[in-house]
């Protein structure tokens, strides 16, 4: 009786009684869930394109950030290491397509999937030869990012929202804006769309498949910068966060993972359940089972629908 | 081919029969209110324009798609709500219009799935693979080593039949449908895709079966000419809608289907 | 030249259907063997086996447990280690309670604890197929870990929260715990290795791993011939975690003599699946080529450097060692996609023509 | 086709070729550093492996070993991985190493048992097992100056110093944020008995190792706890991110008080401002003004014979890695007293570490004169339990604020023979020492 109490009545109780804690839930599941929605975009560009399953967006998010840290720690301005890191993520996304793509061409999504695997080792080895494996401060300051926070009192108590969260959720926003402009307005869009349906479709628009994969390899590792520079911000740089990412998977199960708003939507879904099951029921249970609940929320939904959020039916043929 | 006298002599009572059977994905509709029966050893032969709903036919009698309306009665018995694998066991084996071979694997164990339903032995005898286990796979063997004699693919038992050239593949895919020792056997399309020989090898096997294993035989064909010289009886379906069912000879004669052969509008 | 299968008819479908239907296979396997029961345990260095027999055999055990799953049955797994993780903690809790049987048996036992918790987290297979699956099995693996931290009973109620492994002896010698020698440890390991992979090799064989085979080709083919799909998936999350378990177990027993929970995190799920893919899905062979590999290949990374009396950072031979393993992965998976298996039946097509070209 | 001919050549060539590992030091002491500079652990591991390393080039430079004997030193990456660290086991093991130092507790509880048998001490210098201590059941195990327990008894006397008491804890909370896994689990136990001591509640905050790096909702829940002190078990990235959630929460900072090990410049700097006034336990000086320190500068980083980047040295975790190469090197030569012999094997550093004193004024002879406590090591206890003192971040560096505090040996130490003989009665059967004790101990 008194677990059903805990399970069913007491964390609406404490929802009640502390609506400032409440909001403050929401908020940073918001926040966590646009990360997250970051991070799965970077895989859905990716895999609408070229139907890759890019394993090593996690670690293209640590590589782009540690990047950024190391080339302002030798000394260059911070803007203008903002804009070798992004050159950085154009010669890397020209060398995937070279060196991966092309030779893997027409193979099984498996083997794609795999060489995205030899990918990520060699990025950790890489990145850690060059930049050093130790943790960086991100250098929000010194690219004009926001710190501090504004701590509104209301419902009787306070909420306190960080501004670098702020800049990240509006950063956010203006990304999936422009993608959304880039790909519905813009020849090269449209023929990413089109790739996305059929390859031969794509040609017929007068760009070929490598230029495709070069742009949107890019356009995922710009993606990956932004939400390394959020990220390393609230916490710090290292290859811990590379374990984090994997927290995409879950949200390209709910968003599918050909859908641009289904990896927002499905990421706004997961960060706000888990940080409100890990804050009002978590305790039940020890505390800490953020570690799989996203899964878990995932896998109760896919049983209910396979296609995912905004798939649509599948209707098998024979 | 056949012999004149055949669609009268091969009359024999009722295997399967559907009855008012309706079909449709989501507003679209597949099949509408067909009915037609399929009676024991005879070879029937389903046809009609592109997107007539010949496949979605096959489809529901085999338990892949469930129709929204109406009955199908095999052996005399009204089926339910059932899954593929309880038509496999009553009996009706099936190939497919795009080869559904197990392409990782080779034709001889494509043909040995075929005998899965058959084999009895558990899992810890399958573990040791001696004894019981291996007298029953070498006995079902024997079963498979005469069907793949008698399509004559002696010579490719051991090629992965991803790698084999189409017509192969779709006489592998009869085998394996052989293999169940089906009472009945659906073809969707057997001859699709093939040169004239291929064509003609691939008749007289079916007509083969018909006759040496007594197997009844409903088809989906394209070529009429096959179409005319195989089959004992034709149902044509056109828009999901049921135009003609007879013999060969009356169907070529019926108005209705010259009409939606040649795309007259309606 | 010398491998040839002229002049070897073979007069029974049994024969046919053999391990080794060529004579040379024959000899060949039972060389092998010779060497890795006699000649191994008495000339190589404990390093050798502890630190690279040993762990290349157990992960071979799991990555042919994966490889049942996702190579023969097509169902992508990302939770490998979380079901090694149920057999090793089962096989602790066993020995825990039952101190008098012999620890062999235990391992082995241990496996049907694996199994019954891939049958649970399997029952998604049912409606969720591809990558989406691969997640399902993520929220074991996380589940799992998780699992291995906050349940007390598990680890013991140690203050250290890892399991220890004591000594159990068979035939009077010590094989697990410290005094056990790591040749005597290797000797239980090969042994039960070899019998597991030759019971997995007469599943794939015969009617089992057809089923198998089929569900991962086409499933729908499968379903329409008579296979009932979910029986045949659970069978093989069934058997797959079983010996994913029996590994995770020999694992912890034969090999380290303790772990935490940390030892079957995600990263020990993408190890197992790095060499089911490098070695080759649907290979037994390929596990063990493929285990050899990733776990070879580092530690001859590095010592490499030594090899040359190159005196170069610890540090630095990691890094490398990544961004090598890493190219080599892509590097392999263009040359032969369907991995070390494929290459090895290349070479030996070539060997059986040899001289000619064709 | 070429390409896959490159490859497989490339491939059997690697194969083929592994090398065999032979090779013998000779008139040298062979100490092998387990260590990590990869991996997410790195910001921890990678100062402590530096100052260690520095500190026996020192050694080789300045003296020419210790005691004549040329000091070996070779590092082997762990990653802070079990599977690696028990690979670097078995890859130096034939090399007689004189001491191991594991430098992760995971790797320290699997080496535990193989130590017996291999006779190769292994230092734990405050991690690993606590009930190791216990000289009888672990004769082959070192881990001073302090065991977690230990640190745990010192946090709460400077809480109660701080609040005129412990009894006046009666009715607070307490949180305690943790790394998921045996080493912040350690504590719990002890933490709980002193709940029932002092009558207060103890909150715990698990923080699993993946989500060492997204932790707000842990600290959302700090905030609705209210807990009067957080005491923090932290390593590697969760430190740094623990620092600025609590920044971020506005969790009072001198009320936040880490482990040894959760103290290092990194863990509190990416705080920036937010992160002053946080407190952590230590048990060596920070700083670079050591007579020591300053030979190291001299002799190894100034020749450019170092990984150490600028700045690092006379930081709280290099410092950390000297002490611990000042042990180990004190060991040796107070083997290298009782046995006359120069280069010094497994079973000799196993009798020097068991009567291993160090004075104040032998701190102060080695050039590191108030850099650590004094230190005693004897046969039945293998740990000491030392002193330890509290810091606090000043925003910029590390200030010492308290003294030096002892820690309640009486609670400890029944709960320290309690686990020993719990840890010998699930491992049966336990080797009985057979170890004799040295006279000067």
């Amino acid at each position: 009786m008194h677990l059903l109490y805990q399970i069913f009545i007491d964390p609406f109780v404490q929802m009640g009684t502390a609506p400032d804690l409440f909001v403050q839930t929401l908020w940073e599941g918001l926040v966590t869930g646009v990360l997250y929605s970051l991070i799965a975009l970077g895989f859905v560009l990716i895999f609408k394109a070229s139907g890759v399953f890019n394993f090593a967006q996690g670690i293209m998010v640590v590589f782009a950030a540690l990047a950024l840290v190391g080339f302002y720690e030798h000394g260059v301005p911070a803007y203008l290491a903002l804009g070798l890191t992004i050159v950085l993520m154009l010669i890397l996304a020209f060398a995937v397509e070279r060196l991966i793509l092309r030779p893997l061409v027409n193979q099984a999504e498996i083997i794609l999937f795999m060489a995205t695997f030899g990918l990520t080792y060699f990025l950790i080895g890489f990145g850690e030869l060059i930049f050093g494996g130790d943790p960086k401060v991100m250098i929000s300051g010194a690219l004009g990012l926001p710190s501090g926070s504004y701590q509104i009192k209301t419902l009787g108590g306070f909420v306190q929202m960080q501004k670098i969260d702020i800049a990240a959720a509006i950063i956010a926003s203006l990304m999936v804006a422009s993608l959304g402009i880039f790909f519905q307005k813009t020849r090269i869009g449209r023929a990413l769309r089109a790739v996305a349906d059929s390859h031969r479709a794509a040609l017929s628009v007068g760009i070929s498949l490598e230029q495709i994969w070069v742009i949107v390899w890019f356009a995922a590792g710009i993606v990956a910068l932004a939400t390394g520079i959020m990220w390393g911000a609230r916490s710090n740089v290292s290859f811990a966060l590379e374990i984090i990412a994997l927290k995409a998977l879950p949200v390209l199960i709910l968003g599918g993972f050909t859908s641009i708003p289904g990896a927002i939507v499905g990421g706004i879904i997961i960060g706000l359940g888990e940080k409100i099951g890990e804050f009002y029921w978590g305790p039940l249970f020890g505390s800490g089972i953020e570690d799989w609940l996203a899964y878990v929320i995932a896998l109760v939904f896919l049983l209910f629908r396979p296609q995912g959020l905004f798939g649509e039916r599948i209707i098998e043929r024979i | 081919m056949r012999a004149p006298s055949g669609p009268e002599i091969a009359v024999g009572d009722v295997l399967l029969s559907v009855e008012n059977v309706s079909l449709s994905f989501g507003g679209v509709k597949a099949v509408t209110d067909v009915s037609f029966d399929i009676r024991k050893g005879e070879i029937r032969a389903i046809i009609g324009p592109n997107g007539a709903g010949k496949t979605s036919m096959l489809n529901v009698i085999n338990g892949f798609y469930h129709p929204q309306q109406g009955r199908i009665t095999f052996k005399g018995k009204a089926r339910g709500h059932m899954r593929p694998y309880d038509a496999a066991y009553g009996g009706i084996a099936r190939t497919f219009q795009n080869v559904a071979l197990f392409r990782g694997m080779t034709a001889l164990d494509n043909v040995m799935t075929g005998r899965s339903l058959k084999m009895r032995r558990g899992f810890l005898w399958q573990l040791l693979r001696h004894g019981p286990a291996l007298a029953e796979e070498v006995e079902h063997r024997h079963r498979v080593e005469e069907i793949i004699d008698f399509l004559k693919i002696q010579d490719i038992r051991r090629v992965p039949v991803g790698r084999l050239p189409y017509g192969l593949q779709k006489r592998v895919e009869l085998g394996r449908a052989l293999a169940m020792e089906p009472e009945l056997l659906l073809l969707d399309e057997p001859m699709a895709g093939m040169n004239i020989e291929e064509k003609e090898d691939m008749s007289r096997f079916i007509l083969d079966v018909n006759d040496y294993y007594g197997t009844t035989i409903a088809l989906i064909e394209h070529d009429m000419g096959v179409v005319m010289d195989l089959s004992d009886r034709v149902v044509v379906l056109d828009h999901g809608i049921k135009i003609a069912d007879g013999t060969p000879d009356d169907v070529k004669k019926d108005q209705a289907v010259i009409d939606a052969y040649l795309g007259v509008a309606h | 030249m010398f491998y040839r299968e002229a002049g070897q008819f073979k007069t029974t479908y049994a024969a046919d259907s053999a391990l080794f239907p060529i004579l040379q296979d024959k000899i060949g396997i039972v060389l092998i063997l010779f060497v890795a029961f006699i000649l191994v345990p008495l000339t190589a260095s404990d390093f050798a086996i502890d630190s690279i027999l040993t762990p290349i055999l157990v992960f071979s055990l799991a990555a042919i447990g994966l490889n049942l799953l996702t190579g023969y049955t097509g169902l992508l797994s990302l939770g490998t280690g979380g079901f090694m993780g149920v057999g090793a903690y089962a096989c602790y809790k066993l020995a825990t309670f039952f101190p008098g049987i012999n620890i062999v048996v235990l391992i082995i036992c241990s496996g049907f604890f694996a199994a019954a918790a891939g049958i649970l987290f399997g029952l998604p297979s049912l409606r969720i197929k591809g990558f989406y699956l691969s997640v399902a099995t993520l929220a074991s693996q996380f589940f799992l870990s998780w699992c291995f931290i906050r349940i007390p009973w598990l680890y013991n109620y140690n203050v250290s929260a890892s399991i220890e492994v004591p000594t159990r002896t068979l035939f009077g010698v010590p094989v697990t715990g410290p005094t056990a020698t790591p040749a005597t440890r290797y000797i239980v390991v090969l042994a039960i290795v070899s019998i597991m992979t030759w019971l997995a090799s007469n599943l794939i064989r015969g009617r089992i791993g057809r089923t198998w085979m089929a569900v991962r080709d086409m499933d729908i083919a499968a379903e329409l011939i008579g296979i009932k799909l979910y029986q045949t998936k659970l069978l093989a999350f069934a058997v797959s975690s079983f010996y994913c378990g029996v590994a995770g177990a020999m694992l912890v027993f034969l090999w380290l003599g303790n772990a935490e929970s940390e030892s079957f995190n995600i990263n020990q799920s993408f190890l197992i699946l790095f060499m089911v893919i490098i070695g080759g899905l649907g290979s037994l062979l390929g596990s063990f080529l493929g285990a050899a590999l990733i776990w070879g290949l580092p530690i001859v990374l590095r010592t490499v450097p030594g090899f040359f009396n190159l005196s170069i950072k610890a540090a630095t031979v990691e890094h490398i060692t990544f961004m090598t393993l890493g190219a080599l992965i892509i590097l392999f998976l263009i040359a032969e996609p369907n991995g070390l298996a494929r290459l090895w039946q290349i070479g030996k097509q070539k060997l059986r023509v040899w001289p000619f070209p064709y | 086709m070429r390409l896959k001919r490159l490859v497989l050549g490339a491939a059997l060539a690697t194969l083929i070729g592994v090398p065999a590992l032979v090779s013998q030091a000779s008139a040298e002491t062979f100490i092998p550093l387990f260590t990590y500079r990869t991996g997410p652990f790195a910001n921890s591991g990678t100062p402590i492996a530096n100052g260690m390393h520095d500190y026996f080039s020192m050694l080789n430079a300045r003296d020419g070993g210790i005691g004549g004997s040329k000091v070996a030193v070779e590092e082997c990456e762990t990653g802070y991985k079990n599977e690696k660290g028990v690979e670097c086991y078995e890859s130096v093991k034939g090399k007689h190493p004189a001491i191991i130092t594991p430098y992760s507790t995971g790797i320290t509880l699997a080496l535990i048992p193989k130590a017996a048998v291999d006779h190769i001490p292994i230092l734990s210098m405050a991690y690993g097992l606590s009930a190791s201590a216990v000289g009888k059941d672990f004769p082959w195990i070192f881990n001073p100056p302090a065991t977690y327990w230990d640190g745990l008894s010192i946090i709460f006397r400077y809480i109660g110093g701080k609040e005129g008491g412990l009894d006046k804890l009666k009715g607070k909370t307490i949180g305690y944020i943790f790394f998921d896994g045996g080493y912040g689990r350690e504590p719990l136990p002890l933490l709980h008995q002193f709940a029932k001591d002092y009558g207060f509640n103890v909150k715990e905050y698990p923080v699993p190792p993946a989500q060492m790096q997204n932790q707000s909702s842990i600290w959302l829940s700090v905030r609705r706890d209210r807990p009067a002190y957080m005491i923090m078990w932290g390593w590697g990235a969760m430190n740094p991110t623990a620092v600025q959630e609590a920044a971020k929460t506005g969790y009072p900072m001198d009320h936040f008080i880490g482990i040894w090990w959760s103290g290092s410049e990194d863990d509190a700097r990416p705080a920036g401002p937010a992160g002053k006034g946080y407190l952590s336990l230590n048990f060596n000086a920070v700083g670079a003004n050591f007579p020591a320190l300053q030979d190291i500068k001299k002799y190894v980083i100034d020749k450019g014979n170092s990984q150490t980047p600028k700045g690092q040295l006379g930081e709280n975790f290099y410092n950390r890695g000297v002490l611990n190469a000042a042990v180990i090197a004190e060991g040796i030569r107070n083997a290298q007293k009782l046995t006359g012999k120069k280069d010094i094997t497994g079973d000799e550093m196993r009798r020097g570490m068991e009567s291993l004193k160090i004075t104040a004024a032998r701190w102060k002879e080695i050039g590191l004169g108030g850099f650590a406590a004094p230190m005693a090591v004897s046969c039945s206890d293998h740990n000491g339990h030392h002193s330890a003192y509290v810091q606090q971040w000043d925003g910029t560096k590390w200030v010492k604020v308290s003294d030096w505090i002892a820690p309640m040996k009486d609670k400890v130490e029944p709960l320290l023979d309690a686990a020993a003989a719990d840890y010998v009665k699930k491992n049966q059967p336990w080797p009985k020492r057979t170890e004799a004790c040295d006279k000067s101990s």
